[in-house]
C-alpha cells in the first residue's frame, strides 16, 4: 500500500478522531488525533485486516506550550508504517494508557513518565522506570533545571582547567 | 511438633552481579531454586543522551551514539546518520555507503560474537568466550585500521564517513571473512553449539511464541528466534542492502521449541555467516576511487520536521526518532532499542524457569544494559 | 609393619631404645612425621594445580597464563598464598562467627584426611586400615559439612544457596562414586587400600579399569561422580560463579578463602589419587612394597604420581571444555543414569566373579 | 520415540558431543600457540615482537590517542573548541601590537573522548591525534594539559592555493 493509500484507509476507518494526517519523510504517515480517541484508534489501527498494525516505539515530547506522545506502529504482514500523535495540555498531561492494546508498550509508558512526567491512566504500573524512586522532576522537559544536588551528593563537576 | 514455615526468598541479582551484562539490577523472588518472579530494576547507566543530543550539534552528536550500544557502536552511528540525513535530504556518495555496510556488518560480527560469548559464558562455558573474544580482537584491530578507534568507533559522519579504506584493510577483512566461515564457525559449533549440555541448557528454556514477541515489541534476532520472518535490512532497506544476496535465519526450533533460547544463540551464530557473505559481497562490488563524504556546513541547520528511521542493529532495530526544530541541535531525539524491549518481556518470561535458566534467558535476548537505560 | 608409621617407630626404637614412654612418643613421631608430610604434600599440590588450572585455561584459550612471578608465571601460587595471608579477613557483622570461622578448617581437614590412608607407591602410606576404602569415601563426604557450615554461618542468600546446593549434590553424587569403587572390593574382597594396590600389577591389563567391560565404565562414574564432588565444571552448582556470584565463599575473604582453595585443589589431588590407586593399579611395580629397597619404593611413588598426575590434568581439561548443568539436569543425570549404571556394574561384577571364578579379562588370557 | 532408546541415545551423544569438545581443547592445549601479544615492557623479550619495541609503533596509523597541538601552524581559529561536543578545549587568543598570540591552549585530557572531530575540522592540521596511550597519573588535574606556557603568536592563515596543496 503506497503512503496516499494508507491515508485514504485511515482517513476512513477513523474519520472523527483525527485531527491532522500528512505523509511524513521516510515513506510514513503522521496522524494527529484527539488524545480522548487514543485508544479507540489504536484498537482499530491494531485489529483492522487491512492495517494489522503493531507498536513499534513510543516516545513523548515537550512542545513548549503542549505536550505530545507519539506511537510509532508498524505493519508487519503489510510492511507499512503510521504515526500516531496526540497532543496534551502542559498543565495536566494526561492520557489513557494504550497498555491494553499493546502490552509491550508497559515499560515504554513508564520511561515517558519517569522523564516527562506524562500521566497514563490505567496504566498497571506507572513508577519510575529509569531515574531513581525519590528523584525530583522529569529531566525530558524543556524547563527542567539539573539538580546540584541529589540525596546530598555533589552533581556539579567543576572544570578542571579553570 | 511445630509447623515448618516456609517462606519466599527475596534475591537481589545486581547490580552487580557476573551475569547482567553491565549494570542491571533483578529482584528476584524464588523458592528455592525455582523462580517466582524477577521484576528487572534498570537505570543504573542512564545517561541521558536523549537530554545530551538537546545540547550538542547534529554532528557533535555522533560519538554519543558510539555510546548507545558500545558493543557494536557503529550500529548507532549509522542510525543517527541515516536519520539525520534523510530529514535533510542529504544524498551520500556511493563509496560511502559500501563503506558502511562494511563497518556495520563487522559491528554485528563483532556484537555477536561478545552475545552469544557471553551467554556461553553465563553457563559456565569460559573457553568458547575466549574464542569467540579473540575473533573480536581481530575485529577490533580491523576497525582500529579503518578509523582509529577500538571501541567508540566514531567512523560515520552526517553525508559519509570519516576515511576512506587503509591500506591492505581489504585483504586483512577477506583473510578474517575466510578464516570466520571455514574454520572457527564450525569449530566453535563442534566446541560448543552442538554439545548436549549446552542443548539441554538452552532448548525449551525461555520459550517466546511469535505472537507475543510482536506483542512485547521484541526485535532482531530476538524476534527472528521466534519464527518471525522479519529483517529491516531486506524488509525495510536502508542504504544500500538492498544490493546483496543474504538469507535471514529464523528460528525453528532446532533442538526443541520454536523461540527458546537455543532459536536465539543459534541466529546469532548464522547471522556471523551471513554478514561474512554481504562483506565480501560489499568488497567486490566496491569502486576503487570515489567520494567517501558529501560535504555539509559547519554550521549544520536541517529543516524543520519529524522523522522516524530504523536500522537493524545487532541487538535487533536501533530507532531515532528525531523532531527538528530547525535549529543547531536536535528538538527531541528519541532512540529505541532492542535491549529496552528484550528486558522489559523479562518479568513475564522468568516466571517458573530456575535461577540458572534466569540467567540463560538474559543471556541469549544479547542485552546490553547501557542501550536499555541510554 | 603395614605403614609409615610403623616404620618410622621400628627406626627409632632400634636407634634410641626402648621404654614404655619412649614407645609413646615414638608412636606420635610416627605419625606426626607422615601426616606432616602428607598435608605439606596436598597443599603444595593443590597450590601447583591453581598455578596449572590458569596456565591449563591460557593454553586452551590461546592465551599465555600467568607469566610474571618467576620464570614462566612458576611462583605465581605462592605469591597468591602470600596474598591471601596478607589480605584482611572480613567476617559479616550479622554472620554466625564461631561456624564462620569453622567451616574453612572443616573442609581442609576433610580433605587432608583422606591423605593418610593413600598408598603412595611402596610403604608411604600413613596408615593402612583395613576399612581404608570406606575411611577415605567417609572423609571425602566431610567437606560437605563444611560447605553447608559456610553457606548458612555467612548469612547471605547466595551463600545459602551455594551451601545447600553442594549437600544436595554431593550426598547423591556419594552414591556413585561409591559403588564405582565397590566394584572393585568385590574383586579384591579387601577395604584395605595396600591390599587394593598389590592384587594390580605394572601393567595396564593387570590393572582393574581393564578387569572386566564393567570395572571399565565403573572408572568413568567414578571420575564423573568425583567431578561433581570436587565441585568442578560441569557441576560447579554450590560456586556457580555466574549464578551464585561465588556461592557458599561469597563472604569469605583473606586465608579462610584460602583454605576453601587449597582444598578444593587438594581435593582433585585426592580424588586422582583414589582413582590411582583403585583403578590403575597405584604405584605397583610389580614388587612387594615393603620388601624392595629404596631404590624401588621411590620409583613405586614415581609410578603413582605419574598416574596421578595426568589425572589432575584431565579435571582441568574437562572444566575448561564443558558448561555447567542446571541443578535439576544434575540430579536427573545421577539418579537416572549414574546410579542404575554402577549398579549395573556392581551386579555383573558380582556375577563375572562368580562365572569367571575371579579371573579379569587378560589375566584369564595370560592364563 | 521409545523411552529405552531415548535413554541410551541421551548416553551416547553425551559421551559422542562431550568427546568432540574435549578433542578441540586438546587441539588448542597441545597445538596452538598463544596469541597474546604482551603489554609493550614485555616486547623485546617474547617470541611476540610485532613491528618494533616501542609504545607508539603497535598501534595503527589512525590511531587516536592524546590531542598534541602543532603551534608553528595553529592560526587560532577557534574551530576545534566550538566543534567539541563535550567542551574540553580552552583556547584564549589575545591581541598586542596587530599580532593575535595565543595565551591560553588547554585540553582537558581526562575528559576526551578521542572521537576526532576537532582534528577533523582544524584547517591546518595543527591540532592532530598523536599515538600515545598512556595516561595514567596520580593527581587528576596533571590530566588538564595546558599546552600554551607563554603566549605563543598565531601562525599565519595559509593562503587558498597551499591549503589546498597540503
Amino acid at each position: 500500500m503506497e503512503q496516499h493509500e494508507l491515508i485514504e484507509k485511515v482517513k476512513v476507518t477513523c474519520q472523527d478522531s483525527i485531527v491532522r494526517i500528512e505523509e511524513m519523510p521516510n515513506d510514513d504517515v503522521l496522524v494527529e488525533i484527539k488524545k480522548e480517541e487514543i485508544l479507540s484508534v489504536m484498537d482499530i489501527l491494531k485489529n483492522d485486516p487491512e492495517l494489522k498494525f503493531s507498536i513499534s516505539n513510543h516516545l513523548g515530547v515537550d512542545n513548549g506550550e503542549n505536550y505530545a506522545v507519539i506511537y510509532n506502529l508498524y505493519s508487519y504482514p503489510f510492511k507499512h508504517k503510521i504515526t500516531v500523535k496526540a497532543c496534551l495540555d502542559h498543565e495536566h498531561p494526561e492520557i489513557d494508557s494504550v497498555e491494553s492494546i499493546f502490552q509491550g508498550m508497559n515499560w515504554f509508558e513508564r520511561e515517558t513518565y519517569d522523564l516527562l512526567g506524562i500521566k497514563f491512566t490505567g496504566h498497571s504500573n506507572l513508577k519510575r522506570l529509569l531515574l531513581p524512586p525519590d528523584w525530583e522532576g522529569h529531566p525530558l522537559r524543556k524547563d527542567y533545571v539539573y539538580p546540584d544536588f541529589y540525596n546530598q551528593i555533589d552533581n556539579r563537576r567543576p572544570d578542571l582547567c579553570d | 511438633m511445630a509447623e515448618l514455615v516456609s517462606q519466599e526468598m527475596f534475591l537481589n541479582m545486581g547490580p552487580h552481579h557476573p551475569s547482567t551484562h553491565g549494570v542491571l539490577r533483578l529482584i528476584v523472588q524464588t523458592d528455592g531454586e525455582i523462580m517466582r518472579r524477577a521484576v528487572p530494576d534498570v537505570g543504573y547507566l542512564h545517561r541521558g543522551i536523549e537530554k545530551i543530543a538537546e545540547r550538542v550539534t547534529y554532528q557533535g552528536f555522533m560519538p554519543y551514539t558510539d555510546r548507545i550500544d558500545y558493543v557494536s557502536a557503529f550500529s548507532g552511528n549509522l542510525g543517527y546518520a541515516l536519520t539525520v540525513e534523510r530529514l535533510a535530504g542529504i544524498e551520500v556518495p556511493e563509496k560511502a555507503e559500501y563503506l558502511r555496510v562494511i563497518a556495520a556488518e563487522l559491528a554485528r560480527m563483532g556484537s555477536h560474537f561478545i552475545g552469544f560469548g557471553a551467554v556461553l559464558l553465563d553457563l559456565g562455558a569460559v573457553t568458547p568466550f575466549v574464542h569467540a573474544l579473540r575473533e573480536r580482537e581481530t575485529y577490533n584491530d580491523l576497525m582500529e585500521m579503518l578509523c582509529g578507534a577500538r571501541l567508540t568507533h566514531n567512523y560515520a559522519r552526517i553525508g559519509g564517513v570519516s576515511h576512506d579504506l587503509p591500506e591492505g584493510f581489504k585483504e586483512k577483512t577477506l583473510k578474517f571473512i575466510d578464516h570466520l566461515e571455514y574454520e572457527f564457525i564450525d569449530e566453535f559449533n563442534n566446541l560448543i553449539s552442538f554439545n548436549s549440555i549446552l542443548v539441554k541448557r538452552f532448548a525449551n528454556v525461555g520459550v517466546v511464541s511469535a505472537e507475543k514477541a510482536i506483542e512485547y515489541t521484541l526485535v532482531g534476532p530476538n524476534l527472528r528466534g521466534s519464527g518471525v520472518q522479519f529483517d529491516l535490512r531486506r524488509d525495510d532497506p536502508y542504504s544500500i542492502y538492498d544490493r546483496f544476496d543474504f538469507e535471514i535465519p529464523v528460528g525453528k526450533g532446532k533442538f526443541g521449541t520454536v523461540g527458546d533460547c537455543y532459536d536465539r544463540y543459534w541466529i546469532r551464530i548464522q547471522e556471523i555467516r551471513e554478514s561474512c557473505r554481504i562483506i565480501r559481497q560489499a568488497l567486490e562490488q566496491m569502486p576503487e576511487k570515489g567520494e567517501i563524504r558529501t560535504k555539509i556546513p559547519k554550521v549544520f541547520k536541517p529543516p524543520k520536521g519529524e522523522i522516524y528511521v530504523r536500522t537493524e542493529c545487532p541487538r535487533g532495530e536501533m530507532g531515532f526518532y528525531l523532531i527538528s526544530d530547525g535549529g543547531k541541535s536536535p528538538y527531541r531525539l528519541k532512540i529505541r532499542t532492542g535491549s529496552f524491549s528484550a528486558m522489559s518481556i523479562l518479568e513475564e518470561l522468568s516466571q517458573g524457569v530456575m535461577v540458572a535458566d534466569l540467567v540463560a534467558i538474559i543471556g541469549s535476548f544479547d542485552i546490553v544494559a547501557p542501550e536499555i537505560d541510554r | 609393619m603395614h605403614n609409615l608409621a610403623s616404620i618410622i617407630q621400628s627406626i627409632l626404637k632400634e636407634l634410641f631404645g626402648s621404654s614404655p614412654s619412649l614407645d609413646l612418643l615414638y608412636t606420635f613421631l610416627g605419625y606426626l612425621v607422615p601426616c606432616l608430610t602428607v598435608v605439606t604434600v596436598i597443599g603444595m599440590i593443590g597450590g601447583i594445580l591453581t598455578l596449572m588450572e590458569r596456565k591449563v585455561a591460557g593454553a586452551i584459550q590461546n592465551r599465555l597464563g600467568p607469566n610474571r612471578v618467576g620464570p614462566y608465571g612458576s611462583l605465581q601460587w605462592i605469591a597468591d598464598a602470600i596474598k591471601l595471608h596478607l589480605k584482611e579477613d572480613i567476617i559479616p557483622a550479622l554472620a554466625d562467627k564461631n561456624l564462620f570461622r569453622l567451616a574453612p578448617y572443616i573442609v581442609f581437614v576433610g580433605t587432608v584426611l583422606t591423605g593418610l590412608v593413600i598408598p603412595f607407591g611402596g610403604s608411604f602410606i600413613v596408615v593402612d586400615l583395613n576399612v581404608g576404602l570406606i575411611f577415605l569415601i567417609v572423609a571425602v563426604s566431610l567437606v560437605v559439612i563444611g560447605l553447608l557450615m559456610s553457606g548458612w554461618a555467612s548469612n547471605n542468600k547466595w551463600a545459602l544457596l551455594g551451601g545447600i546446593r553442594s549437600a544436595a549434590q554431593i550426598v547423591s553424587y556419594e552414591i556413585p562414586s561409591a559403588l564405582a569403587l565397590l566394584t572393585v572390593i568385590l574383586i579384591t574382597g579387601s577395604f584395605s587400600m595396600q591390599k587394593i594396590v598389590a592384587e594390580q600389577g605394572l601393567f595396564p591389563w593387570q590393572w582393574f579399569i581393564f578387569y572386566n567391560p564393567f570395572t571399565f565404565i565403573a572408572f568413568f562414574i567414578f571420575g564423573i561422580a568425583s567431578l561433581a564432588e570436587l565441585n568442578r565444571v560441569p557441576f560447579d552448582f554450590p560456586e556457580a560463579e555466574s549464578e551464585l556470584v561465588s556461592g557458599y565463599n561469597v563472604e569469605y575473604s583473606s586465608m579462610r578463602f584460602g583454605f576453601f582453595f587449597a582444598a578444593e585443589f587438594g581435593n582433585i589431588f585426592v580424588t586422582a589419587s583414589i582413582a590411582t590407586a583403585v583403578f590403575l593399579g597405584g604405584g605397583n611395580i610389580g614388587l612387594d612394597p615393603y620388601e624392595s629397597g629404596i631404590g624401588y619404593q621411590l620409583l613405586m611413588v614415581l609410578v603413582f604420581f605419574a598416574k596421578a598426575i595426568p589425572l589432575c590434568f584431565v579435571s582441568l581439561w574437562v572444566r575448561w571444555t564443558l558448561p555447567r548443568l542446571r541443578i535439576d539436569q544434575m540430579m536427573s543425570m545421577c539418579w537416572k543414569y549414574l546410579i542404575p549404571i554402577s549398579f549395573v556394574c556392581l551386579t555383573c561384577t558380582a556375577l563375572w566373579m562368580l562365572v569367571f571364578n575371579g579371573n579379569g579379562i587378560f589375566w584369564r588370557m595370560s592364563g | 520415540m521409545n523411552p529405552a532408546i531415548q535413554y541410551f541415545k541421551n548416553i551416547w551423544d553425551a559421551i559422542y558431543t562431550v568427546s568432540f569438545g574435549m578433542i578441540i581443547t586438546l587441539k588448542y592445549w597441545v597445538k596452538e600457540p598463544p596469541i597474546t601479544i604482551e603489554y609493550p615492557d614485555r616486547l623485546k623479550k617474547g617470541p611476540l615482537i610485532l613491528s618494533g619495541n616501542s609504545l607508539e609503533e603497535i598501534v595503527s596509523d589512525r590511531f587516536r590517542g592524546y590531542l598534541t597541538v602543532d603551534f608553528s601552524t595553529c592560526i587560532g581559529c577557534l574551530q576545534c573548541m566550538i566543534t567539541c561536543p563535550i567542551d574540553i578545549i580552552a583556547i584564549e587568543t589575545e591581541k598586542r601590537d596587530d599580532v593575535r598570540f595565543i595565551t591560553r591552549f588547554d585540553i582537558n585530557q581526562s575528559k576526551c573522548m578521542y572521537c576526532g572531530l576537532c582534528v577533523e575540522v582544524c584547517p591546518t592540521d595543527a591540532i592532530v591525534h598523536s599515538k600515545r596511550f598512556e595516561g595514567a597519573c596520580y593527581d587528576i588535574k596533571e590530566l588538564c594539559i595546558r599546552h600554551v606556557e607563554t603566549a605563543v603568536p598565531v601562525a599565519k592563515r595559509p593562503s587558498k592555493g597551499e591549503a589546498e596543496s597540503a
